[in-house]
């Protein structure tokens, strides 16, 4: 509710028009715009508005007869089935409360502020509000960049060289080679340890190193470029051979061996098979 | 152009019309530092400044006495060297705004609600946006607050040290640019405003009167900085920088 | 701001230093149509015409004498008035043109990943980029490599004689200077970094840290100079700085 009063406030007030000529245009004898809540903004702002149409001093303001106007506008509203929005319901309550009292001296022994003191502190708003109020006009008013007062309208580049400086000590650097073959150098001794090919591994190798050959060749010669240190070869060996023995079985590859300890041969069954229907 | 050629042609007169006595090596120094900053603030449309002036300018040079001498060579010309904040800019005189009117860059009009929160922000700072709307006896749209966040007339300052932690709104060197200020105490009636007590945020009459922070950026005491976290919460990557 | 306030003051003088004698009336009028085009040419986006000043200022004024003076009045400024065409425009003074720019150095420090490629490339020089990764077991980002050619400690050397010719990467004298090293032989040797240390003194046996060439800027002998092919071929007129 308050953003739509203040939405529709602010069509028919240009920024640099003042508002301290508003007070002009809205008198309230105008019974129309006593009841267009639109224009104003908030409880406040519409007090501001009465308390101006008194043509006093606000420290020398009537608080009950500014309270009765605030209370008669809120019932004529209501009469006119206007939905007022909550907080100039609550500032109504507010007033009728000060009224009383205002018009009832303090009992002794009463607790809380006086109405007097309750009056003060909304003359206080209400000067506090309308020295805002001019002090915005004489803000806008002021010559201003843009409109009165113009900065240079070519402005020259102002070239920036960016250039990052970098710095490292000589520890640093030491210690990061140092750091890092370290590193690597256990890396690789580990991986060594773990070199031990599974059969499944040995099976694999074995299935796409065949096909490139045409003839019986010695299992050796297929695994010379895996066995890349000592301790590799057995397991290379072994796995390959266990691995080779399956691939017979299952009819791709056949095997043969001159005699013991002698050069194992392998050679592709298919691509033998081939072969010999090629030629024949 | 007038390359190589450093003197500066200006008889400098004092009040009197008599010229100046001082120290000539220390005078063309000057002088010469006077002219190099002249042209730094003016190749800028931005105000410049003093720190980045002083990073630009030969070491040593006395950065103020440079700003102030120049400004007085400007004092009466069509262009005037002007402060904001602690920055310097070239700006057209203002005794020249008919003249300028066809330049006039067509501009957002701010509602009237938006111009009074941004007068309310401008002599209340630091201000949350309850104290805003004790003053205005209305609440505040969210959206006239962004509003002036986007014009960065205003920005978040903090947060007050208070049950909530609340946001504190303050006006921002564009602002004071934008409305020639050359700092916060020189908006309009702002003594008077403060000698008749208007300016304090709570009532009652005879109470003390706080004075706004000559050096907004100056967190008060009661203000605790932004943080990144605060700002994330509040929906704000960065708030605009000012300076740059 | 000095509003109402219209005199000019500058002290007018001709070259000899006697002041102008003219109508007084008449001298005051181009004064102020004077300040008037400064305005008008500091406020605009472009130079401004002579006949676009004619239609500004008032009338019966004398638009190139008044830029004849106003020209004089700016000509040892720190910004000078200058013709464009047969429009006129504000420009920063020649000779304070460096003042426009501004270097700006920011300090960093080298990753950990940068400094150890670093390292490689000082010890195992020359050395190319499969053999880094291959020594560090890890691949070099591009932002890493180019980070060391900005810090001018490294640099491309030439191209190693082997398929695919990849480039061959050195440090340079700025690294020596950098890091207080005479020569690059001054590295610390495999006993040293022991000593010191930095490295283990159970290595795995064959484990070596290389000597660098006595002289790093001969090329090897499996090397190849760069040519200025290689260098478009790679991308690289100048090795350009990237934020990392």
């Amino acid at each position: 509710m308050a953003e739509a009063l203040e939405s529709k406030a602010a069509k028919p007030a240009p920024m640099d028009r003042l508002w301290a000529d508003d007070a002009d245009d809205r008198t309230s004898d105008d019974p129309a715009l006593v009841v267009d809540v639109a224009g104003f903004e908030g409880p406040l702002d519409l007090l501001l508005h009465l308390a101006r149409s008194q043509k006093v001093d606000l420290s020398r303001i009537s608080i009950v007869a500014l309270v009765e106007q605030y209370l008669e506008f809120v019932s004529r509203a209501r009469a006119l089935r206007l939905e007022l929005a909550a907080d100039y319901l609550v500032m109504a309550a507010w007033l009728a409360f000060l009224k009383s009292k205002l018009l009832i001296p303090k009992q002794p022994g009463e607790e809380g502020e006086s109405g007097e003191e309750l009056a003060a502190v909304l003359q206080f708003r209400l000067k506090r509000l309308e020295a805002m109020r001019d002090a915005a006009a004489r803000l806008v008013n002021r010559n201003r960049l843009g409109r009165d007062v113009f900065a240079r309208g070519a402005p020259e580049m102002v070239i920036i060289d960016k250039r990052n400086e970098y710095s490292a000590s000589l520890y640093d650097l030491l210690s990061a080679y140092a750091g890092q073959r370290q590193r690597q150098a256990i890396t690789n001794v580990q991986i060594a340890k773990r070199g031990v090919w599974s059969l499944k591994q040995a099976r694999e190798i074995l299935t796409r190193l065949i096909g490139q050959f045409n003839d019986w060749t010695s299992l050796d010669h297929f695994l010379i470029r895996y066995t890349t240190s000592p301790e590799q070869r057995s397991t290379v060996i072994a796995s390959s051979f266990a691995a080779s023995l399956e691939m017979v079985r299952e009819g791709h590859v056949e095997i043969r061996q001159h005699e013991p300890f002698a050069p194992i041969y392998l050679r592709d069954r298919q691509h033998a098979a081939r072969q010999t229907e090629g030629t024949s | 152009m007038s390359e190589g050629s450093n003197v500066v042609p200006f008889s400098v007169e004092d009040e009197d019309g008599e010229t100046v006595k001082v120290n000539p090596a220390a005078r063309l120094l000057l002088a010469e530092a006077a002219r190099m900053a002249e042209a730094i603030v003016f190749a800028s449309a931005d105000p410049v400044s003093e720190r980045q002036l002083a990073q630009r300018l030969p070491e040593g040079v006395d950065v103020p006495a440079a700003m102030a001498e120049l400004q007085r060579l400007y004092e009466r010309r069509g262009v005037n060297l002007v402060r904001v904040g602690d920055a310097w800019a070239f700006r057209t005189a203002g005794d020249l705004a008919f003249l300028m009117s066809r330049d006039t860059v067509q501009q957002k009009k701010l509602s009237r609600a938006a111009l009074e929160v941004l007068s309310v922000i401008a002599y209340h700072q630091p201000v949350t946006r309850a104290e805003i709307e004790d003053i205005r006896g209305v609440e505040t749209s969210k959206g006239t607050l962004d509003t002036l966040m986007e014009t960065e007339w205003v920005r978040m300052r903090g947060r007050r040290k208070s049950p909530g932690r609340p946001v504190t709104y303050g006006t921002t060197d564009k602002f004071l640019d934008h409305f020639g200020l050359e700092e916060i105490r020189d908006l309009p009636g702002i003594e008077e405003l403060k000698g008749a007590g208007l300016l304090s945020s709570r009532m009652p009459p005879g109470f003390s009167v706080p004075v706004p922070p000559s050096d907004p950026d100056l967190l008060a005491e009661d203000e605790d900085p932004l943080t990144d976290i605060d700002l994330e919460e509040l929906g704000l990557l960065t708030p605009k920088a000012t300076d740059d």
